[in-house]
């Protein structure tokens, strides 16, 4: 991002609405943001964490019980192997991807308006991506022998099978997880720095003075800085499309009908993209409604420009629907077109599960069409539904692919419904109280939005910026 | 703080980045080497004017990805190759089967880049550095709110207590302090 | 405002970097080696019941291993000789000796002595004696030189690893069949063992299970 | 285990001598390897209690918790090796004995091989040198095996219900028999599975107490046949038909081929369905059934018409063939039958009296044993005058002599007379007809003296319960269908102090002999020689039977009067028109009720129905309409003034007036695992004219009942010809030269060549494994999947895992119901057994993330457990889904306790199962797949035997190698059709290396390029042209649509649970 010595005139300002309203100043910025975290603890933060984390917990039991006694206590069978444990790894991890993305792609095409939203969406990512890990953890028959997934010689002699798309997954993910918690923490650094300097007891003075690593904002320390965070955006970027993409693999490498696609991995990137933020919106709506504070950083331009995202990927996965379709019928292989068009989209009434399928289309491609409207992108009530209609609809999209390829493929005597367990659905809820608790905990103790990056992009920032100072 | 301990350097507060970007170029004319301007973010301009190159940073990463890259070709290659192929899928046991191999090197690479980076950043900013005496002078911190400041250190070779505070004052430094260890 | 933290902060980051390295190392290296079948199973040597010496049967008296383990050539499993086995002799020899006190009680009652297990596959292995010893795997290979063990001890590891040792090069340890049981044999003459054993891989086309997971787990 | 297991019988140890001798003097194939197999680990040498193999993966996962706990504790845990005092004779440690012997049965006992590891029978095998079953064997006997094992047998003697010991009843016996006089007082009621000795018993009982009463019931017997027989032919003959001599058969409510015919009626038909090329010859099958069997799925022209009306077609029938042959007697015995008036399918009766009439001396027709005694003998009339009898229909002597009915002996009960009744095996309180109120007889009797390997109904309200042992603990003889006589031999002594019935007719009869010498008697009896038979009595134990001891053929004629006079006397059936018919069926799996406890048998999917754990209403999906009924539906259905409620099933093929039932399910005494599965309807069995009744209302209550049903869909969608290929004899002929004909069908008819990118790596074993299944010989009877389940230690998983679709059957026979345009009326139905394809290129193993599954070099699909981490991945990929998942930890926990914490959840299995347990294979635990392997085990062991016998022998050319066709997989040994061909495609001399590349050869899904090691032999339908639906014949393949989209409940019987 730095400029050399002769582009020290800027360009003529573009006529950009400001991406802080009310002409906001620096120290407006860091007071009003820590002052979320430095007030003292509003009832309703108690009352929801109060209902989240016993719905966590109610999550792990279930775990628990189902590691003691068997995979059988979920509803899986033959011929359905994966079903919602699945279905939750991959909607999960979808949602984490929006965080990365946010932080990382736009910052790379410097989208500024990033700025407002990427803390609390990375944050969002590191969530997801916890509650997705607990899935393809979980589901495995024997955890106590997971460790055989681990490359690390041993006295059998056996190594893990490299080829495995599942191999894959288990190192994606960790690799996604720990890149994006650097991601995360990095940011984070200058503004626990301004956490630390407004700290009032000496707890936190001293807890937010280790996070922030001993923070001076000198500018031999902000290049090293800058250059460390362009490159974790790089690196982020590919990792970012790759995740997904291996996800995706888990299936596309696959010989099942309706698995078996080449258009997979573009395809999973986009639902990601499209579910995420949706996912973030869930969350910054509320957000920006409970701290009007905000309301001047996370403004109607921010929303407006995610559901145009949210219109363009939820068209690129219409399409992708559209295209699967289209190949089966193109295509000889009567399987294929089975699969697609009597198990899922169902039109001679043997499909089983042609409601999943149908859910899935109006939510995500249907539904979303109506952010051709800039009235309706910027009414916070109606991004909000529709993004209702986007989570779930990506939840029945990873259903409709793993459970209709499975019950019914290519033996119609090995065909068998599946129906989740009460276990099953208590796990699935649990992981949304772990999310929720979590994403409160990050809400109350650390700044929801990037102090010092919201700060870059004042008008007051910029060193040839004039005018009358406060 | 007790007088008798020694100098640090002198501390200056300027009002605006602006006004730290113009002194810093003035700073940077007289010569000055041990000094640096402390801000709430990144000022546009700010290394130019102090005269700071590209960060070293990004080579040392792709030594680092590097690493990760040769790592992950071994760590997949090695076992399926060498040490205990296997007949899967009457897959052949070498590089024909190479596309499968790529996901796991290609994770590996970002893994070993991305810690580079990070732990790179951590050694040149010199940070898990907790006590500093910047941090004595009561005003500094406010750099992390919307203070401009900059610190010149004692042990630069054109230091001293009285003309380096004159210079300060006079290009336009507030609250000029003397800094102690 | 002052600093947070005091000067010594400065290098408690490193000492607890310094930490965690050595103890993960340690553990690490303890789990390495403590969690070893090399550890865990070279060396168990129980207590039996009664006090047999295979130094004494085997060695100085060099009865052959197959009066006692009579089925090894024709079962999968090396039998425990029957209290008959050792009246055979004990009849007549040290009729009274206290040491075989055992011996005689369970002759007379037909209450079966109890030895207590010293090598045992793991259950999902399935070890075939017979094919091992007739294709030319020494007794000494997997059990050490008992002949010179006063009480029975377990001398290999009996890792898979260890396993794949000899099915990947076999000629390291065959021998002719007849020396099978001969457990002080060394390569006659000039040749080596490796040479020896090339030779016999080569005649009787051995080749063991290194591929083929169920030549094992069945 | 207990110890006494390894005591081995000191009578036994002759037969196994002798066996073994004859081992090395028959130098059969299969005793080469029975001799060869050997196994490690010698269970009797590790010590009783520890049962470490089944529980082996939580040993390990202890030992790998202990270690973080302490060092010390990574110490294993002491086990001791405890050896035999005194070595046992011919016992080695890990190797297996095998014994003759055989299973009695009503229909005829089965020769068996009993495979015993250390005193522990643990699997049987028909007896390859007996001419009826060649090796072969059913699934009963293949289940018997779990039977001796079952913790729930009765294990002591009651005495009215209290526990007793045989010493006192032995007293109470003395006392009875003293005071017992002329007999007059004694009862007798035996079940129809009498062996030689008994009857030789019975006999000197009878002479002893002239006046007692013998009677004998079976609930699924032949009574109507004989009675039929008798009046056809005259007294104690039997008609045994001999399909292996038959072209056309028509069998007329009769399932031949299933429940109702012996081994030999189903290898006899096989033989003559066996084809190596369109010249072949075939018989061609008529069937004529109310409901779909196993019998009507083989049928090439299949008429469905209500049981009730089977007396109409055989009228029918016999009038047309009266017309073209002339036979005037015939005709007139035709015409006096009085049937009711049916309509039947146009020129079917026409063309199939043609066809018959024109293959005479070389057709058949069976009536079915539960039609009225005029309908059989109407059948047995049209056979004589279609020149059967003596050829295609045998008659001979029964072999044991006739004795009175359940009914008269509830009769003579009720009088009040008999002081002592002995039951001897039979459960007539459970089973007896419903109107001879058998409960108020038996209490008539003073007291009741039960014997049986259960307390059951009967035992519990008997005053004495002896239990018996069961037939391998015990000395006995028996007789095949072919009436050869064979030896019962004990592998084992008694788990459970049983008594043998033998022994207890002994005391009575007053022989003093031990149980072996009561058989050695009767041998000598039968053998009519005199002096010393000790040779022939060794002969007979070597080869588990007595050569030329087969019953002979009498010749015999058709006693026309007799007949009319039945014929004229036959009731008119009255109400047939209105209503439904309800016709009692006899159960694929528990029989009349005594195998309910036996969880092999009550998980195996009904090979028709698919049902498990249950019996229900079978009805036509018309019907089902008709009713408003879905499949699980319970319906009431009232016949006279008793009702009762069942579940509906549908099923495509059934006749539409016409509702059947299966009996023997609703015990109440009897082990967990059969007490209250499904419903008893033998309160509406009467003992009338026949085993159907009329003028039945059925009624849908609104009340639901979940079936277990293990196939959801039976439709082939349209897959037919991708799935299981067939042509007609006409197809062939045409496309004889045609080598691709069968192989390019369905998708592969259009797909292009398959080409990889990659090399194989080789495959360079001397050994290539593979596997044919002839679709044209294969029944469908599911004997491969219990033999499959004895061999590889599959567990039961219960009723309530079935409906979540979690049966573990390593193999399955699919079964489909398809039609060309969706006839769910009258499909035909296609059976196919599903093992694992063992796929060169197969997707499971690229696709695990821990190469738990990999290939080997002899082209098997190997499955190591003990690093498989579950993922389920591989099930996932499998096209064939043949995987198995083990949920729960089935072999640790009882079925009805997984769902509880496992903490506190008991464990462990009962020791007498464990004893069951091949230790040739692994136990699987919780957490892991598990898939057929083609019997690796027995694959290792071959291999083994060949490299020891190899040994140093030098101047081999090749690596040792496993000569051809020495052992089979468990599946392909069983096969009573041999069906299934298991072998090595690398050696030439190899059976299945020339079936492999027979024209008929296809695979499954070819176009995936997994090059399956499974190939399947296309069915050849044999039609006749001149029949109206000849077309119909094979349309299953013909790529049609499956079945109509509005009748898919009809083949997803279990669709409740989505």
């Amino acid at each position: 991002m730095s400029k050399t010595a002769l582009s020290l005139e800027t360009p003529p300002d573009l006529k950009r609405p400001a991406l802080v309203s009310n002409d906001r100043s620096i120290g407006w910025v860091s007071h009003n943001v820590c002052d979320i975290v430095e007030a003292p603890t509003p009832k309703w933060w108690l009352l929801a964490i109060s209902i989240t984390s016993p719905i966590a917990l109610m999550g792990l039991i279930c775990i628990i019980y189902q590691i003691s006694n068997g995979v059988g206590v979920w509803g899986e069978n033959h011929p359905n192997g994966w079903a919602w444990d699945i279905t939750n790894f991959v909607f999960w991890i979808g949602i984490g991807h929006a965080g990365t993305l946010i932080s990382a792609v736009l910052f790379l095409t410097r989208q500024k308006w990033r700025t407002s939203i990427n803390r609390a969406a990375e944050a969002m990512t590191l969530f997801a991506v916890i509650c997705a890990g607990i899935f393809p953890a979980i589901h495995v028959g024997r955890v106590w022998y997971a460790w055989f997934l681990a490359p690390i010689p041993n006295t059998n002699a056996i190594w893990p099978n490299f080829r495995s798309p599942l191999l894959w997954d288990v190192f994606a993910v960790s690799t996604y997880f720990s890149v994006s918690v650097l991601f995360w923490f990095v940011g984070l650094i200058p503004d626990l720095a301004t956490l630390r300097d407004r700290a009032k007891s000496k707890l936190a003075r001293t807890l937010y003075g280790i996070g922030a690593l001993g923070w001076r904002g000198g500018n031999r320390q902000w290049r090293h800085y800058e250059m460390a965070y362009l490159l974790l955006a790089g690196l982020s970027t590919p990792l970012v499309l790759s995740v997904h993409s291996i996800v995706s693999f888990d299936f596309a490498t696959s010989i099942m009908p309706g698995w078996h696609t080449t258009i997979f991995p573009p395809y999973f990137v986009a639902g990601a993209i499209f579910g995420g933020f949706a996912m973030v919106l869930t969350i910054m709506l509320p957000a920006a409604k409970i701290f009007p504070q905000l309301n001047d950083m996370i403004t109607r331009h921010h929303v407006d420009k995610m559901a145009k995202i949210i219109l363009l990927t939820g068209s690129i996965v219409g399409y992708a629907y559209l295209m699967e379709l289209f190949v089966a019928w193109y295509g000889v292989n009567k399987f294929e077109s089975f699969t697609f068009f009597t198990a899922r989209a169902n039109v001679n009434g043997e499909g089983w599960y042609q409601w999943a399928y149908w859910i899935m289309m109006f939510c995500n491609v249907i539904s979303p069409q109506i952010f051709w409207f800039k009235k309706m992108r910027t009414n916070y009530i109606v991004v909000f539904i529709v993004c209702q209609f986007v989570n779930v609809g990506m939840w029945f999209e990873r259903f409709t692919i793993i459970v209709t390829s499975l019950a019914q493929d290519f033996l119609p005597s090995s065909w068998g419904h599946y129906a989740p367990s009460t276990t099953e659905i208590l796990t699935f809820v649990g992981t949304f109280g772990i999310f929720l608790t979590l994403f409160l905990v990050f809400m109350r103790f650390l700044p929801m939005i990037a102090i010092s990056e919201v700060k870059g992009v004042l008008p007051e920032a910029d060193p040839h910026h004039h005018h009358p100072k406060h | 703080m007790s007088q008798s301990r020694k100098v640090y350097g002198l501390g200056a507060e300027f009002e605006s980045a602006g006004a730290l970007l113009t002194a810093a170029a003035k700073i940077r004319e007289q010569g000055f080497s041990h000094w640096d301007v402390h801000t709430p973010f990144p000022i546009h301009g700010m290394d130019a004017a102090m005269g700071l190159g590209k960060s070293k940073l990004s080579a040392v990463v792709f030594v680092g990805g590097l690493i990760g890259l040769l790592t992950g070709i071994a760590l997949v290659s090695i076992p399926s190759f060498i040490l205990y192929p296997i007949i899967v899928n009457g897959k052949p046991y070498d590089w024909r089967t190479g596309p499968a191999f790529f996901p796991i090197i290609f994770e590996l690479t970002v893994l070993f880049s991305a810690f580079t980076a990070v732990g790179t950043m951590f050694v040149f900013n010199n940070l898990f550095r907790f006590y500093h005496p910047v941090f004595n002078w009561d005003r500094f911190t406010r750099f992390t709110d919307d203070g401009f400041m900059m610190v010149i250190e004692a042990r630069d070779s054109k230091f001293s207590e009285t003309r380096t505070k004159a210079l300060l004052e006079e290009i336009g430094g507030k609250h000029v302090t003397l800094i102690h260890d | 405002m002052a600093n947070i933290f005091p000067r010594w902060s400065n290098w408690l980051p490193l000492k607890i970097i310094f930490c965690l390295l050595t103890l993960g190392g340690g553990v690490s290296a303890g789990v390495w080696y403590y969690l070893n079948p090399e550890y865990m199973r070279v060396g168990y040597q129980p207590a039996q019941p009664v006090p047999f010496s295979h130094k004494i049967h085997a060695g100085q008296l060099n009865m052959d291993c197959r009066y006692c383990h009579s089925y090894v050539e024709t079962s999968a499993y090396s039998n425990i000789p029957t209290t008959q086995v050792c009246m055979n002799c004990h009849s007549q020899i040290q009729g009274t000796s206290p040491k075989l006190q055992l011996v005689r009680d369970s002759w007379q009652t037909g209450k079966p002595l109890e030895w207590v297990q010293v090598h045992k596959t793991p259950e999902h292995a399935y070890f075939h004696h017979s094919v091992h010893v007739n294709r030319g795997v020494s007794c000494v290979s997997c059990h050490g030189k008992v002949n010179e063990m006063d009480v029975v001890y377990h001398a290999q590891s009996h890792s898979m690893a260890w396993c794949l040792d000899c099915h990947r090069n076999p000629a390291d340890f065959l021998r002719p069949v007849a020396e099978v049981t001969n457990l002080d044999w060394k390569p006659q003459g000039d040749k080596t063992q490796r040479e020896i054993g090339a030779a016999l891989v080569k005649d009787w086309h051995v080749n063991p299970p290194v591929k083929n997971c169920a030549g094992c787990h069945r | 285990m207990s110890k006494r297991v390894f005591q081995h019988p000191a009578e036994a140890q002759t037969g196994k001598r002798y066996w073994r001798s004859l081992g090395q003097l028959q130098d059969t194939p299969e005793f080469r390897t029975w001799l060869h197999r050997e196994f490690p680990q010698g269970a009797s040498e590790v010590e009783g209690n520890d049962v470490s193999r089944r529980g082996f993966l939580q040993l390990m996962g202890a030992s790998v918790a202990l270690a973080g706990l302490s060092l010390s504790a990574c110490r294993r845990p002491m086990k001791y090796l405890v050896p035999f005092t005194k070595g046992v004779e011919w016992s080695v440690p890990g190797k297996a004995l095998f014994f003759t012997s055989a299973m009695p049965s009503r229909t005829g006992a089965m020769p068996l091989v009993v495979t015993t590891f250390d005193g522990r029978p643990t699997k049987v095998e028909g007896n390859p040198m007996h001419p009826v079953n060649k090796g072969t064997t059913d699934i009963w006997a293949q289940s018997s095996v779990l039977d001796l094992y079952d913790p729930q047998r009765s294990q002591s003697v009651l005495s009215s219900g209290k526990k007793s010991d045989l010493a006192a009843f032995d007293t109470e016996l003395a006392a009875l028999l003293n005071t017992a006089g002329d007999g007059a007082g004694l009862a007798f009621l035996a079940d129809g599975s009498v062996s030689p000795t008994a009857e030789r018993l019975r006999h000197l009982i009878l002479a002893k107490y002239p006046k007692a009463v013998w009677a004998s019931y079976e609930p699924n017997g032949h009574e109507l046949e004989n009675a039929a027989v008798a009046a056809a032919f005259g007294a104690d003959l039997e008609a045994v038909p001999r399909l292996d001599r038959a072209d056309i058969v028509l069998t007329v409510d009769r399932d031949i081929l299933g429940v109702e015919g012996e081994i030999s009626s189903v290898r006899g038909f096989a033989a003559k369905r066996k084809v190596d090329g369109p010249k072949s010859k075939m018989n061609r099958l008529y069937v004529v059934e109310n409901r779909y069997t196993l019998t009507g799925g083989m049928s090439d022209h299949r008429l469905r018409l209500p049981a009730s009306r089977a007396g109409a077609f055989l009228k029918a029938l016999a009038t047309e063939l009266a017309k073209l042959s002339g036979d005037a007697g015939l005709a007139s015995l035709a015409s006096s039958f009085k049937a009711p008036e049916t309509k039947f399918k146009d020129k079917w009766v026409e063309e199939t009296a043609a066809d018959l009439w024109a293959h005479k001396g070389g057709a058949l027709v069976l009536a079915g044993r539960r039609q009225p005694i005029a309908v059989q003998a109407l059948s047995f009339a049209i056979n004589a005058s279609l020149g059967a009898l003596g050829k295609t229909l045998e008659l001979r002597k029964s072999a044991t002599a006739p004795t009175v009915g359940i009914a008269a002996l509830a009769e003579t009960l009720k009088k009040g007379h008999t002081n002592a009744l002995f039951i001897l095996g039979a459960n007539p309180i459970f089973n007896a007809p419903a109107d001879i109120r058998w409960t108020e007889a038996q209490a008539a009797a003073k007291n009741v003296i039960h014997i049986g390997m259960e307390v059951s109904e009967t035992g519990a309200k008997s005053n004495w319960h002896v239990p018996s042992a069961h037939y391998l603990e015990q000395w006995d003889d028996a007789r095949a269908s072919d009436g050869s006589y064979m030896v019962v031999q004990p592998v084992i002594l008694p788990l459970y102090n049983g008594v043998s019935v033998n022994e207890l007719l002994a005391k009575i009869a007053g022989v003093e002999a031990d149980p072996m010498d009561l058989v050695r008697q009767t041998f000598l009896a039968v053998s009519g020689k005199k002096g010393d038979i000790t040779a022939d009595w060794v002969d007979t134990l070597k080869s588990g039977y007595t050569k030329g001891s087969a019953a002979k053929p009498v010749v015999a004629t058709l006693q026309a009067a007799s007949v009319a006079k039945v014929l004229a006397e036959a009731p008119v059936l009255t109400g047939a028109d209105k209503d439904f018919e309800l016709v009692f069926i006899t159960d694929s799996k528990v029989d009349d009720g005594r195998y309910a406890n036996n969880g092999w048998l009550q998980e195996l999917p009904d090979p028709v129905t698919k049902l498990t754990w249950d019996n229900a209403a079978l009805i036509s999906p018309a019907a089902a309409t008709k009713l408003g009924v879905h499949t699980g539906d319970v319906l009431k259905l009232t016949v006279g003034d008793k009702s009762l409620e069942i579940a509906a099933l549908i099923l495509p093929g059934h006749a539409d007036t016409s509702i059947s039932v299966a009996v023997g399910y609703g015990r109440t005494e009897v082990g967990s695992l059969g007490r209250n599965v499904g419903v008893d309807v033998f309160p509406l069995l009467t003992s009338t004219e026949s085993r159907f009744r009329v003028g039945v209302t059925a009624v849908k209550t609104g009340k639901k009942h979940a079936l277990a049903v293990t196939q959801e869909h039976g439709a082939l969608e349209g897959r037919g010809a991708d799935l299981t290929r067939q042509a007609t004899v006409a197809e062939w002929t045409e496309k004889a030269d045609d080598k691709t004909f069968f192989k390019k069908m369905g998708i592969d008819a259009h797909a292009p060549e398959n080409f990889s990118l990659y090399s194989h790596p080789p495959l360079d074993d001397v050994h290539a494994w593979g596997m044919t299944v002839d679709l044209n010989s294969c029944i469908g009877c599911a004997a491969c999947m219990t033999a499959c389940q004895a061999e590889n230690n599959i567990p039961i998983v219960g009723k309530e895992q079935v409906i979540n679709g979690r049966e573990m059957h390593w193999m399955r026979t699919d079964r489909y119901f398809a039609s060309e345009g969706g006839d769910v009326d009258e499909p035909e139905m296609v059976s196919q057994p599903l093992m694992c394809q063992q796929c060169e290129n197969a997707p499971c193993e690229t696709v695990c993330p821990v190469n738990a599954t990999v290939h080997s070099e002899d082209g098997l699909n190997v499955m190591a457990y003990n690093r498989c981490i579950g993922t389920r991945y591989c099930a996932n990929n499998c096209p064939f889904k043949v995987r198995r998942f083990n949920f729960f930890d089935y072999n640790e926990r009882s079925i009805t306790s997984l769902y509880r914490w496992n903490m506190i959840s008991e464990k462990g299995m009962a020791d007498s199962l464990q004893m069951q347990k091949n230790p040739n294979v692994t136990v699987r635990m919780r957490g892991v797949m598990e898939k057929c392997t083609f019997c690796v085990q027995r694959i290792q062991e071959a291999k083994i035997a060949a490299k020891v016998h190899a040994s140093d022998s030098a101047g081999q050319t090749t690596q040792p190698r496993v000569p051809a066709d020495v052992f089979t997989s468990a599946c392909a040994q069983v096969c009573p059709t041999d069906a299934i061909t298991f072998g090595d495609i690398r050696n030439p001399e190899s059976k299945i290396s020339k079936l492999k590349d027979d024209q008929r050869g296809y695979r499954l899904l070819e176009y995936l390029n997994t090059e399956n090691r499974v190939w399947y032999l296309a069915r050849i339908r044999n039609p006749n042209p001149k029949m109206p639906d000849a077309a119909r014949a094979g349309s299953a393949s013909k790529g049609g649509h499956g079945h109509s989209e509005k009748h898919e409940s009809a083949h997803t019987p279990n669709g409740g649970h989505a």
